[in-house]
């Protein structure tokens, strides 16, 4: 691709992790959670294979270190719901504590992020895992498509 | 009792048989024994014998998988050029079996339904 | 009888829709217009399971800033989001899939590149 | 300890998901701590099957609500029904559930060395582990939609795993005509599961199965659910994409597809025998069942003749053993309603084709280890180009016969004891049926005399005459299922006692299954 379009992709990048990291983060208190966040910076990296081309990419998203952060969303996910294992597995045992503890009002509220409990934690967890396997998986069919494959 | 398998009819009970097996076992044994002072190892006897001609090599000799059953395959050769046409292996004819059922047992069941 | 047919109408579009994907899946030997075929599927029965959750002047059910008023079922909400995120894994993997034998018999026709059949 | 049982059933589903994740993590490090972690981690699960199996057959069903304040919390305080996931382990999932652990145990101990050449074991490691943690989750739920899930999540892995080998366009192939073929039936699946949604907004088992009213919307979500299950499970005609999956999987990985195809197996019996029950109309729906049944065992034989394919062959045969199994549920099913009739042979006929859902994942999984074992050594499946194999592994022909003998249904092995059950008692249902399950079994010996006879016997082939015997590790994981086909065999009472008569129970007990959940209705 061209220049422009090169440049305009590198700055817009910055724009679209803000908003993935804004729905990843903000998943129980409004539309949105881990897997949109992920699918939103994941699109962003379609945006750069799209303008940089996949040989490029591929030079800094190697596939260990998408592996390695894809396997470690996944780890915490299920690390969190065996913390709660003292009560039952996928126990909310964050509610009420200094983390993520608040106690949301019922009803009609103006919307606090610091409820939720293991809700957001998990919420990133997927996102992290999302956004490396879905980066992972798009990269792969673009080096597939130019002939090329993914690096073991 | 536990070692009993009860299907409302009869029953199974693999120890009893192994027992019958291991008798009928004995009984052979005893008819093989007899024939086998006169096996001598080693010999003519104990060679491929082929009318005479020369015994072809392990590869001619061995009678493939491909040839087993070639003749009751020849007889059934109607039901069997029936039963691979639907295999066709096209991903497309597994969806469409596949709809069939649905639509046939539907179609079963709400009939009955409807005459009783 | 308008009335209903306007009330029912999500439910004949995923009906629809459910024709067309199998119309896809069983006409269309091209193995990529069978991966939209299950995409489409997919699509229907998310449609189908969100309409089922509705409720006549209902809203989203998010209570931050919520106005007064029904909500619509969350529930079914849940089952399409988590169908959509088995849709993209399997579609992407269907996809992988589809390069691969692509590159191995070099035809996208699944009579032609059919390997086992029998 | 008891706190470990009481959260097994999590756990069970939970650890091995735990390491999937962890192996690659442990992988980079270290191949041989990676394959340590795996194969301990599977037997801690069999250890929890196997512990949880006893508590419930002792102290009946098994309650897990995720997330609740205490794990028998099934419906909260201000609510009328149960709102969050439920796991519901009672006999027959237990049953299952020792299938899966002796079957994904043996299988990573298979792929140990009949995996070691490939690229990306990792991911392997990985996707093994998702699809039991899968397949374990399948059999224990007590929701609808988390079966769908699990359903899912089985599929995709067990589709990535089928197409592992990516060199083989074979394999390519396979993976992909499963993967359609269980995205259709999981998403019609789900569209039934959104059709009794609509009339009950319920997804649990239990308290929709004590809601059910069997009206027409039910009607169709029933020939929906039992047409997808019987798809997912390979019966004729919806069989075509298992000879084609089956016999180009790895091995180790087939294997685990038995126990996925068996797990759907244990979905049907669910549907018919918890969710619906009595309400539906028996003659008709077990009727369709058997129809499906007979028409699998027939068609799965009579195909399994011709193949010249080992594997292609033993999966023709997987699918005529289904059909067994189908007609004993099926009888068992058309009698329901009637005590005198189920008490005469209805029970002896799901106990049957119970008792062989557990024989046919152990021996068609060693039939299936022993053609990989084949593959591993001469390079090809096709029986023209075998022979006199029998010479020099000596082993793996011992093990095929066995697994042969217990298939054909000869005593005295497993495969005879559960056919004997389905045989007798189908006769006092419908006498054809049993004929044409004796001729069947009859056609199978032949299947595999030809099968054993060409791969096996005869002299041996120049160009095989250097074969060796194959590595330890696939002989160990031969060996365990060889010991259990045996062991069954010549104990079959106790096996029927222990397991089978339990899960028989619980499949005909639906209002044990429906008051562990919503409590006993006054």
């Amino acid at each position: 691709m061209s220049k422009i379009v090169r440049t305009v992709a590198n700055q817009l990048m910055a724009f679209v992790l803000v908003f993935g990291l804004y729905v990843i983060m903000h998943g129980h208190v409004t539309p949105g959670g881990g897997f949109q966040g992920g699918a939103i910076i994941a699109s962003g990296v379609v945006m750069l294979i799209v303008a940089f081309g996949s040989g490029q990419i591929k030079k800094f998203l190697r596939e260990r270190r998408l592996s390695l952060v894809e396997s470690s969303g996944a780890l915490l996910f299920i690390l969190i719901a065996f913390a709660g294992i003292g009560t039952v597995f996928f126990y909310n045992f964050l509610v009420g504590s200094r983390i993520f503890g608040g106690i949301p009002p019922t009803g009609s509220n103006p919307g606090d992020v610091w409820t939720g409990g293991v809700i957001p934690v998990m919420n990133l967890a997927v996102g992290l895992k999302v956004t490396a396997g879905l980066s992972a998986a798009v990269l792969a069919l673009a080096l597939f498509s130019s002939g090329e494959e993914m690096e073991e | 009792m536990t070692l009993i398998v009860e299907s409302g009819y009869d029953f199974w009970n693999p120890i009893i048989w192994l027992i019958a097996f291991a008798v009928v076992m004995v009984i052979v044994y005893f008819f093989r024994r007899r024939g086998e002072g006169k096996y001598k190892k080693g010999e003519d006897q104990a060679q491929i014998f082929l009318c005479g001609e020369e015994v072809p090599g392990a590869e001619q000799r061995q009678v493939r998988g491909g040839n087993a059953y070639w003749g009751f395959l020849e007889t059934l050769k109607e039901y069997y050029d029936g039963i691979v046409r639907p295999h066709t292996g096209i991903v497309n004819d597994y969806v469409v079996w596949f709809i069939a059922v649905v639509a046939i047992s539907a179609i079963i069941l709400f009939v009955v339904e409807l005459v009783g | 009888m308008t009335e209903t047919l306007i009330g029912n109408f999500p439910f004949v579009a995923a009906v629809v829709l459910m024709g067309i994907a199998l119309y896809i899946l069983i006409f269309r030997r091209n193995l990529i217009k069978i991966v939209m075929g299950i995409t489409i599927l997919s699509s229907s029965v998310n449609l189908f399971l969100v309409t089922l959750g509705y409720r006549a002047g209902g809203i989203a059910p998010i209570y931050t800033d919520a106005p007064e008023g029904p909500m619509v079922l969350p529930v079914v909400q849940a089952l399409t989001l988590t169908n959509i995120v088995i849709a993209v894994a399997t579609s992407a993997l269907i996809l992988s899939l589809v390069i691969r034998i692509y590159r191995h018999t070099g035809s996208l026709d699944s009579k032609k590149s059919r390997r086992m059949k029998g | 300890m008891a706190t470990l049982i009481g959260h097994s059933s999590i756990l069970i589903i939970a650890v091995p998901l735990l390491i999937a994740f962890l192996t690659p993590l442990i992988g980079m490090a270290s191949k041989k701590a990676r394959n340590a972690v795996v194969i301990v981690s599977l037997a801690f699960v069999a250890f929890l099957v196997f512990a949880l199996a006893r508590d419930v057959i002792l102290n009946g069903i098994h309650i897990y609500t995720l997330g609740a304040t205490f794990p028998g919390l099934t419906i909260p305080e201000g609510t009328m029904v149960p709102v969050r996931i439920i796991l519901e382990v009672d006999g027959v999932s237990v049953f299952m559930g020792i299938i899966v652990a002796i079957v994904s145990l043996v299988a990573v101990i298979y792929s140990l060395s009949a995996m070691k050449g490939e690229t990306g074991q990792n991911r392997f490691y990985t996707l093994l582990l998702l699809m039991v943690g899968g397949t374990f989750g399948m059999v224990f739920t007590g929701d609808l939609f988390n079966l769908f899930v699990f359903l899912e999540i089985t599929s995709i892995s067990g589709a990535a795993l089928i197409a592992f080998r990516t060199r083989f366009a074979d394999s390519q192939e396979g993976g992909f005509k499963y993967i359609v073929v269980s995205a259709i039936a999981s998403l019609m699946i789900l569209f039934a599961i959104g059709l009794l949604y609509a009339q009950y907004n319920l997804l649990n088992i239990g308290a929709l199965a004590a809601a059910i009213q069997y009206t027409m919307l039910d009607r169709i979500a029933l020939v929906i659910l039992i047409s997808a299950f019987v798809m997912k499970l390979g019966g004729v005609p919806m069989h075509m994409w298992l000879s084609d999956t089956y016999s180009v999987a790895p091995v180790s990985i087939t294997v685990l597809l038995i126990a996925a195809s068996q797990a759907s197996m244990y979905a049907l019996m669910r549907i018919c025998f918890t969710l619906y029950g009595v309400t539906l109309d028996l003659a008709v729906v077990g009727w369709i069942i058997i129809a499906i049944g007979i028409l699998s065992m027939f068609i799965g034989v009579t195909m399994a003749v011709r193949q010249t394919d080992i594997t292609r062959l033993i999966a023709y045969n997987c699918v005529c053993e289904a059909g067994f199994m189908l007609v004993g549920l099926g009888v068992g099913l058309a009698v329901l309603g009637d005590v005198t009739a189920l008490r005469t042979y209805g029970t002896a006929a799901i106990s049957g084709a119970i008792f062989h859902v557990i024989n046919h994942a152990l021996f068609e999984g060693l039939l299936f280890l022993v053609a990989g074992a084949i593959f591993y050594r001469i390079g090809t499946r096709d029986l023209n180009q075998m022979g006199g194999l029998g010479h020099t592994m000596k082993f793996t022909a011992m093990f095929f016969l066995l697994g042969a003998l217990a298939s054909s249904g000869i005593p005295p092995f497993n495969g005879f004891a559960s056919k004997i059950l389905i045989y007798e008692s189908v006769y006092q249902f419908n006498p054809i049926l049993t004929i044409i399950g004796i001729f069947v079994s009859i056609i199978t010996l032949a299947v595999f005399v030809k099968a054993f006879f060409s791969a096996f016997t005869g002299a041996s082939l120049p160009k095989y005459e250097d074969i060796k015997e194959v590595p330890k590790s696939m002989i160990a994981a031969m060996t365990i299922l060889a010991v259990i086909i045996i062991i069954f065999g010549l104990f079959p009472g106790l096996v029927v006692d222990w397991i089978v008569r339990p899960a028989t129970d619980a499949l005909v007990g639906q209002t044990s299954y429906i008051n562990a959940i919503v409590g006993v209705i006054p």
